[in-house]
């Protein structure tokens, strides 16, 4: 069997995983927040994914443009309303309130859709193409891939260009310091928070066509974006995304040349080694923590 | 205002009743209402509220207690403990997990409550001698026993197996390894996988270059649907998908066509079997739920309207157990009656049916005394 | 002083408790969950609450105790107390190896590493067959002694003697040298280090306590209800569970976890039994066949999980120093 | 030779690229009142950092009471005989005053009376016996330094590292404050003092060195420091006012 097969749907199944990681990252890097709901951010981009779908028939990927405002707006507001009252309290106390509201967005979910799982199933749901003759490669899973791409570089372009982003950087380096020069760091907490948030939520819309769409859908990929975080650096962008794929290609090869009952384990002894070798991630500045 | 209060008051401390009442009869009904096993627990809650409505258009009163374990065999536990002992129910139906069933299955002899298990698939449940423990459903080595008597007459040589890493799917593959050794089948790939994995192609390309005959699946409802899709992209063409119940049996799969078109599949009960009342079933099922019945769903109406008919005219737990013991029934599940065999007690032998998918509906193919069109082998697309 | 004396009070009603009750495993049942969460979150609060260091993986020794204890008695059908001192050994070596990895790192990153571990652990006992993996271990009847171990009576004891030795040490531990080093080291660790704190070693000293008495509780819980498995001995929903009950009872005080555990405990029960539902209908206040009656019975029973997602948001938001904290004075 | 109770060699302090502390030498004699200084980012605290054993030094030697303590951890060193206090002051806050003083003695002592007992007169020493059941976070800053000194006072060094002591004080607390350290010495104890109030170090240090950039910009008696050209350019450059 080919070494590219893995490779290939290692890297393409790694992109959702950055798309989940960096909202993550970000969130972690402004807010010094752990988020525990992100998972369920994610469930939530993947019925209105479905919805868009089913009601309105939108296509998934074209839904987006919807799915990205909706949810920016939504934890705009989550921040506003819960988020920052703990902001200043200890790391648990901000830990244990994701965890309940990502709770009542779970069960909240369960109670209005049920626990019956929903199919998004598009025409190019299972289609692939070959590529070396014997390599397929997944058309949602490559479309979905190449949209993070631009995401991510949009992203990058919004953080690095533009006024909103650099502030959103300085508060990230230096929450006190960005005070003082004048940034409205609240604010600036609220947007990452809602960027965090439609970046999960884009996440989930993307792997709708190829996964199923579930109220507790988000918790597998929840452990994952925290690993991805600290491999590639809490708060930094450019190390979440390449720590996603490096984690995407990582499960493939585990589960073809050793046994995929033991991926998940291997996943987190690297978090582990990394958090032992180099704190800072692979792409974080030494000296942050 | 104070008034209101006083019947508050009493009426919290009519809710913890220390007798049972005379009449109506009181059932317990402990189910996976949320926590992961929720989706087929609704299954179960369906089944058992048709069954319940059925009774009492034939004037059989019955007040059911309901109570939700999470699939937390600690919840379990006490859930039984509350309907023994606060609520005097004469007998319970349930719980639906095997890890449930198992813990509540140890205590029914000490309260001697007879318990009704509906749809747990583990075998150890009725093989420990407890006198008041029923089970109703086939256990987890008939689901491998039937699908492989179902395509023995095709001499298929290689086998693969692809599964859940749960209690059902590493105890059926178990018991499938023990059936393939005694047809001579030679295993070429095992891969156990975590559930909720968005990506299972790695595991499915290895088991593609093994080039099996059969290959031998146990999911759950949704990674069922993501395993049939990733086996078509990467082209694995095996010569019959054989799935172990659950994932495989669901009408959302078989909606799936593209997919899931001549995917075999075990099932404790099928729409289209010519047991009394299986088809009327089904057809009340989905003008009620506006969805496809599961084989869960039956499971739970039967055991439900066996516990509640036997319990209304035997009025007392002994009795109930008894009658349970003495009792043959015949209704959507087919003939049904608990017996001793082969290390089991109180087990109902209960004949399982392969279906396979052929133009979008499960036809029930196999055993032939049950069914009315013929498996199709080998698998094409 | 005079906490041990309120301790013995306390303990002294405990122990008279099953003997008023009765025979009533129901009820029981109920008071030995909460005596289980009461000892399990006492015994985090001494690496949580004293010593500052958030574990969010204590299911992991939790889980070492249960699966040591049920794989020796099956296995070789050895005395369960014996059982339960080796769990002790197990949970410590994972507490050893876990401390030696994440004691080395702060604040988020303590918590996240502490996950991991768990994670690993949870994972490799799904993976393995000598334990049961997915289908985990089912234990016939044990004996010990001639307590009858099919009764609750020796499990209402047994869970009440970890809760009373848990608080004990924790009353004890905070007027001595290693209780204030605890809490030193939560309050600043470079402070406590310039005061002559080895804080490895003292952080290890929490964890080692605080692992040992949750192993014990988990062999108890095995023993008790004598079937175990991944998604009941080893999971996070548990680790979250144990640190919940302690910060809305109040962390770092002795009595905090306690209290947690005798509100919690009751609440879940009573949300997951219905209760609410069964009392507006059983008053007459809200008929059973009203939409809002059906609502009660049929999809309020379903939303347990989300009341008490809503009860955590709340309490965080309203009570972030636990309700023992609404109590103590301003300093 | 004099017998120097602490002896620095040639420390150097690099974080990535730069050089924080370079090539620094210099001794202390028993019960000196040895005073460092030098402007902001001098590099002072690094030093400071770097003996006590927060930042191992990336070169040179740290020999206190004849031992060697380069490698050793925080911890061993204040076992040594060594304390330090925070120039940002590091009081554990939601324990009392008392208590923050008995987590000081407890390295002398395992026994709670004995620490209790210890702490009470250290708290005589500093003037915050009043205060002892108040909660250390709940005090003025003035008071907060007292309570660093009298816990490190606790653990019974033979040498205190005292960081900006005075620093955000008033004249009627700084003297307070000084008096306290005169104290000390008489009793025996030897003082390395970090500060910014060139009144404060004149007045009180037998010795003193100066700090610019991380080097050794000067050495002598208060007297030989003040009137010297290079320490005068460097406060003036510096923009600082002594």
């Amino acid at each position: 069997m080919s070494f590219l097969q893995p490779l290939i749907s290692g890297i393409l199944t790694g992109g959702v995983y950055a798309l989940a990681g960096i909202g993550m990252s970000l969130v972690f890097g402004v807010m010094n927040i752990s988020n525990f709901a992100h998972g369920d951010l994610m469930m939530l981009g993947m019925y209105l994914a479905f919805f868009a779908f089913t009601l309105l028939h939108i296509d998934p990927y074209i839904s987006l443009v919807l799915i990205i405002p909706i949810s920016f707006l939504f934890g705009y507001m989550m921040e506003r309303i819960f988020i920052n009252k703990v902001i200043h309290h200890p790391h648990q106390n901000q830990i244990l309130l994701t965890i309940g509201l990502g709770l009542i967005m779970s069960n909240t979910a369960l109670l209005a859709f049920t626990s019956d799982p929903k199919i998004l199933t598009t025409t190019y749901s299972s289609s692939a193409f070959t590529l070396f003759g014997d390599v397929s490669v997944s058309v949602p899973l490559l479309l979905s891939f190449l949209i993070t791409c631009g995401i991510t570089l949009i992203l990058y372009l919004f953080l690095s260009k533009t006024s909103t982003g650099m502030a959103l950087r300085a508060t990230s380096q230096n929450r006190e310091a960005a005070q003082l020069m004048g940034i409205n760091v609240a604010k600036m907490s609220a947007i990452a928070f809602g960027i965090g948030t439609a970046l999960a939520a884009t996440a989930g819309a993307l792997i709708a066509p190829t996964y199923y769409i579930h109220p507790l859908a988000g918790h597998t990929f929840l452990l994952k974006a925290f690993t991805i975080c600290v491999l590639g650096g809490l708060g930094s962008v450019v190390g979440a995304g390449v720590g996603g794929i490096i984690i995407g290609v990582v499960e493939a090869m585990s589960s073809t040349y050793l046994s995929s009952d033991w991926k998940d384990v291997i996943v987190f002894l690297i978090f582990l080694a990394v958090l032992l070798l180099r704190p800072q991630g692979l792409f974080g500045k030494k000296g942050g923590q | 205002m104070k008034n209101r209060f006083v019947t508050i008051v009493a009426a919290a401390l009519l809710a913890f009743p220390m007798l049972a009442q005379a009449a109506p009869v009181k059932i317990g009904f402990i189910n996976s209402i949320t926590g992961k096993e929720a989706q087929i627990g609704e299954n179960l809650t369906n089944g058992a509220s048709m069954a319940i409505e059925d009774l009492k258009a034939k004037g059989i009163q019955v007040e059911l207690v309901k109570e939700d374990d999470g699939g937390d065999p600690k919840n379990a536990l006490a859930a039984y403990e509350k309907l023994v002992t606060r609520d005097g129910v004469v007998g319970v139906v349930g719980p639906y997990t095997s890890g449930c069933a198992n813990v509540v299955a140890s205590r029914a002899d000490q309260y001697q409550v007879p318990l009704l298990v509906p749809a747990a698939a583990k075998e150890e449940i009725t093989m420990k001698g407890y006198k008041n423990v029923f089970r109703l459903n086939a256990p987890a080595n008939v689901y491998s026993q039937v699908l492989m008597d179902a395509v023995k007459a095709f001499k298929p040589k290689t086998i693969a197996y692809v599964y859940a890493a749960t209690d059902f799917g590493v105890s059926t593959v178990k018991t499938a390894q023990e059936n393939a050794l005694k047809m001579g089948l030679r295993e070429v790939a095992n891969e156990k996988y975590q559930q909720g994995q968005p990506d299972y192609r790695p595991s499915l390309s290895k088991i593609k270059a093994a080039n099996p005959d059969l290959v031998f699946l146990v999911s759950y409802d949704a990674d069922a649907i993501l395993l049939m899709r990733q086996a078509k992209e990467i082209g694995l063409t095996p010569k019959a998908f054989l799935g172990a119940g659950a994932g495989y049996t669901t009408a959302q799969f078989a909606q799936q066509t593209e997919i899931s078109s001549l995917v075999v599949s075990a099932s404790q009960w099928t729409d289209d079997v010519n047991w009394p009342g299986a088809a009327d079933f089904g057809r009340r099922y989905k003008a009620k739920y506006a969805k496809e019945p599961s084989y869960h769903a039956a499971c739970a109406y039967e055991a439900m309207r066996i516990m509640v008919e036997t319990a209304s005219r035997e009025k007392t737990a002994p009795k109930l157990r008894t009658a349970l013991k003495a009792g043959s029934w015949n209704g959507i599940l087919g003939p049904v009656k608990f017996a001793d065999y082969a290390g089991f007690t109180n087990q109902n032998n209960h004949p399982m049916l392969v279906q396979q998918i052929q133009n979008g509906k499960y036809e029930t193919v196999y055993p032939a005394q049950f069914s009315k069109k013929t498996l199709v082998y080998p698998f094409k697309r | 002083m005079k906490q041990i004396a309120f301790l013995a009070v306390l303990a002294a009603v405990a122990l008279a408790l099953p003997l008023v009750i009765g025979e009533n495993p129901y009820i029981i049942g109920i008071l030995i969950s909460m005596l289980m969460m009461a000892a399990l979150s006492s015994a985090w609060n001494i690496l949580g609450g004293y010593a500052g260091q958030y574990s969010f993986g204590h299911a992991a020794y939790f889980g070492a105790g249960a699966y040591t204890t049920l794989i020796l008695l099956t296995l070789y059908n050895l005395n369960p107390l014996f059982c339960i001192a080796v769990g002790i050994v197990v949970a410590s070596i994972i507490a050893l190896v876990t401390g030696s990895i994440v004691f080395r790192l702060r604040g988020h990153y303590f918590g996240l590493a502490s996950i991991a571990v768990a994670e690993v652990v949870r994972l490799s006992v799904l993976n393995f067959n000598f334990t049961g993996g997915a289908q985990g271990i089912l234990l016939s009847d044990v004996a010990l002694w001639d307590l009858d171990l099919n009764s609750k009576t020796p499990f209402y004891y047994g869970m009440l003697l970890v809760l009373v030795v848990t608080l004990s040490i924790t009353a004890y531990l905070r007027r001595s040298k290693t209780g204030y080093y605890l809490q030193a080291i939560r309050e600043d660790q470079d402070a406590a280090a310039s005061l002559g704190i080895n804080i490895y070693f003292y952080k290890n000293k929490a964890l080692l306590l605080s692992a040992a008495l949750t192993s014990v509780l988990g062999s108890l819980y095995g023993l008790y209800i004598r079937f175990i498995d991944t998604s009941a001995v080893l999971d996070l929903r548990l680790s979250i569970e144990i640190i919940l009950t302690a910060i809305i009872g109040g962390v770092g005080t002795l009595w905090g976890p306690v209290i947690g555990a005798l509100l919690l405990v009751p609440l879940a029960e009573i949300l997951r039994s219905n209760l609410i539902g069964d009392v507006l209908i059983k008053a007459g206040l809200v008929s059973e066949t009203s939409g809002v009656g059906l609502f009660l019975k049929g999809s309020l029973a379903n939303a347990h999980v989300l009341l008490y997602g809503i009860i955590t948001v709340l309490c965080i938001l309203y009570l972030p120093k636990g309700i023992l904290g609404l109590f103590r004075r301003k300093k | 030779m004099i017998q120097h109770l602490l002896h620095i060699s040639h420390v150097s302090k690099h974080f990535g690229g730069n050089v924080a502390v370079s090539d620094v030498s210099f001794s202390v004699e028993e019960e000196q009142i040895f005073g460092l200084i030098g402007p902001n980012g001098a590099g002072k605290t690094t030093l400071f950092n770097c003996i006590t054993g927060f930042f191992p030094a990336t070169s040179g030697d740290v020999i206190f009471d004849t031992k060697k303590i380069n490698a050793l951890r925080p911890d061993e060193i204040c076992k040594l005989g060594m304390a330090r206090t925070w120039q940002r002051v590091k009081p554990l806050g939601s324990l009392t005053v008392l208590e923050n003083v008995m987590v000081g003695a407890f390295s002398v002592t395992t026994v709670a009376k004995e620490a209790e007992a210890n702490a009470k007169e250290q708290l005589q020493v500093v003037g915050l016996n009043d205060y002892a059941t108040k909660s250390a976070g709940s005090l003025p800053i003035g008071l907060k330094k007292k309570l660093e000194l009298a816990r490190v006072l606790a653990t019974r060094p033979k040498m205190l590292l005292l960081d900006e002591i005075c620093g955000g004080l008033n004249h009627t607390e700084t003297d307070t404050i000084l008096d306290i350290i005169r104290g000390i010495r008489k009793k025996g104890a030897t003082i390395i003092f970090i500060e910014h109030d060139m009144k404060a170090v004149t007045s009180i240090c037998d010795r003193i060195v100066v700090l610019n950039s991380g080097e050794k910009l000067a050495e002598g008696t208060p007297g030989e420091i003040t009137t010297n050209p290079d320490v005068i350019a460097a406060y003036l450059g510096g923009g600082h006012h002594a």
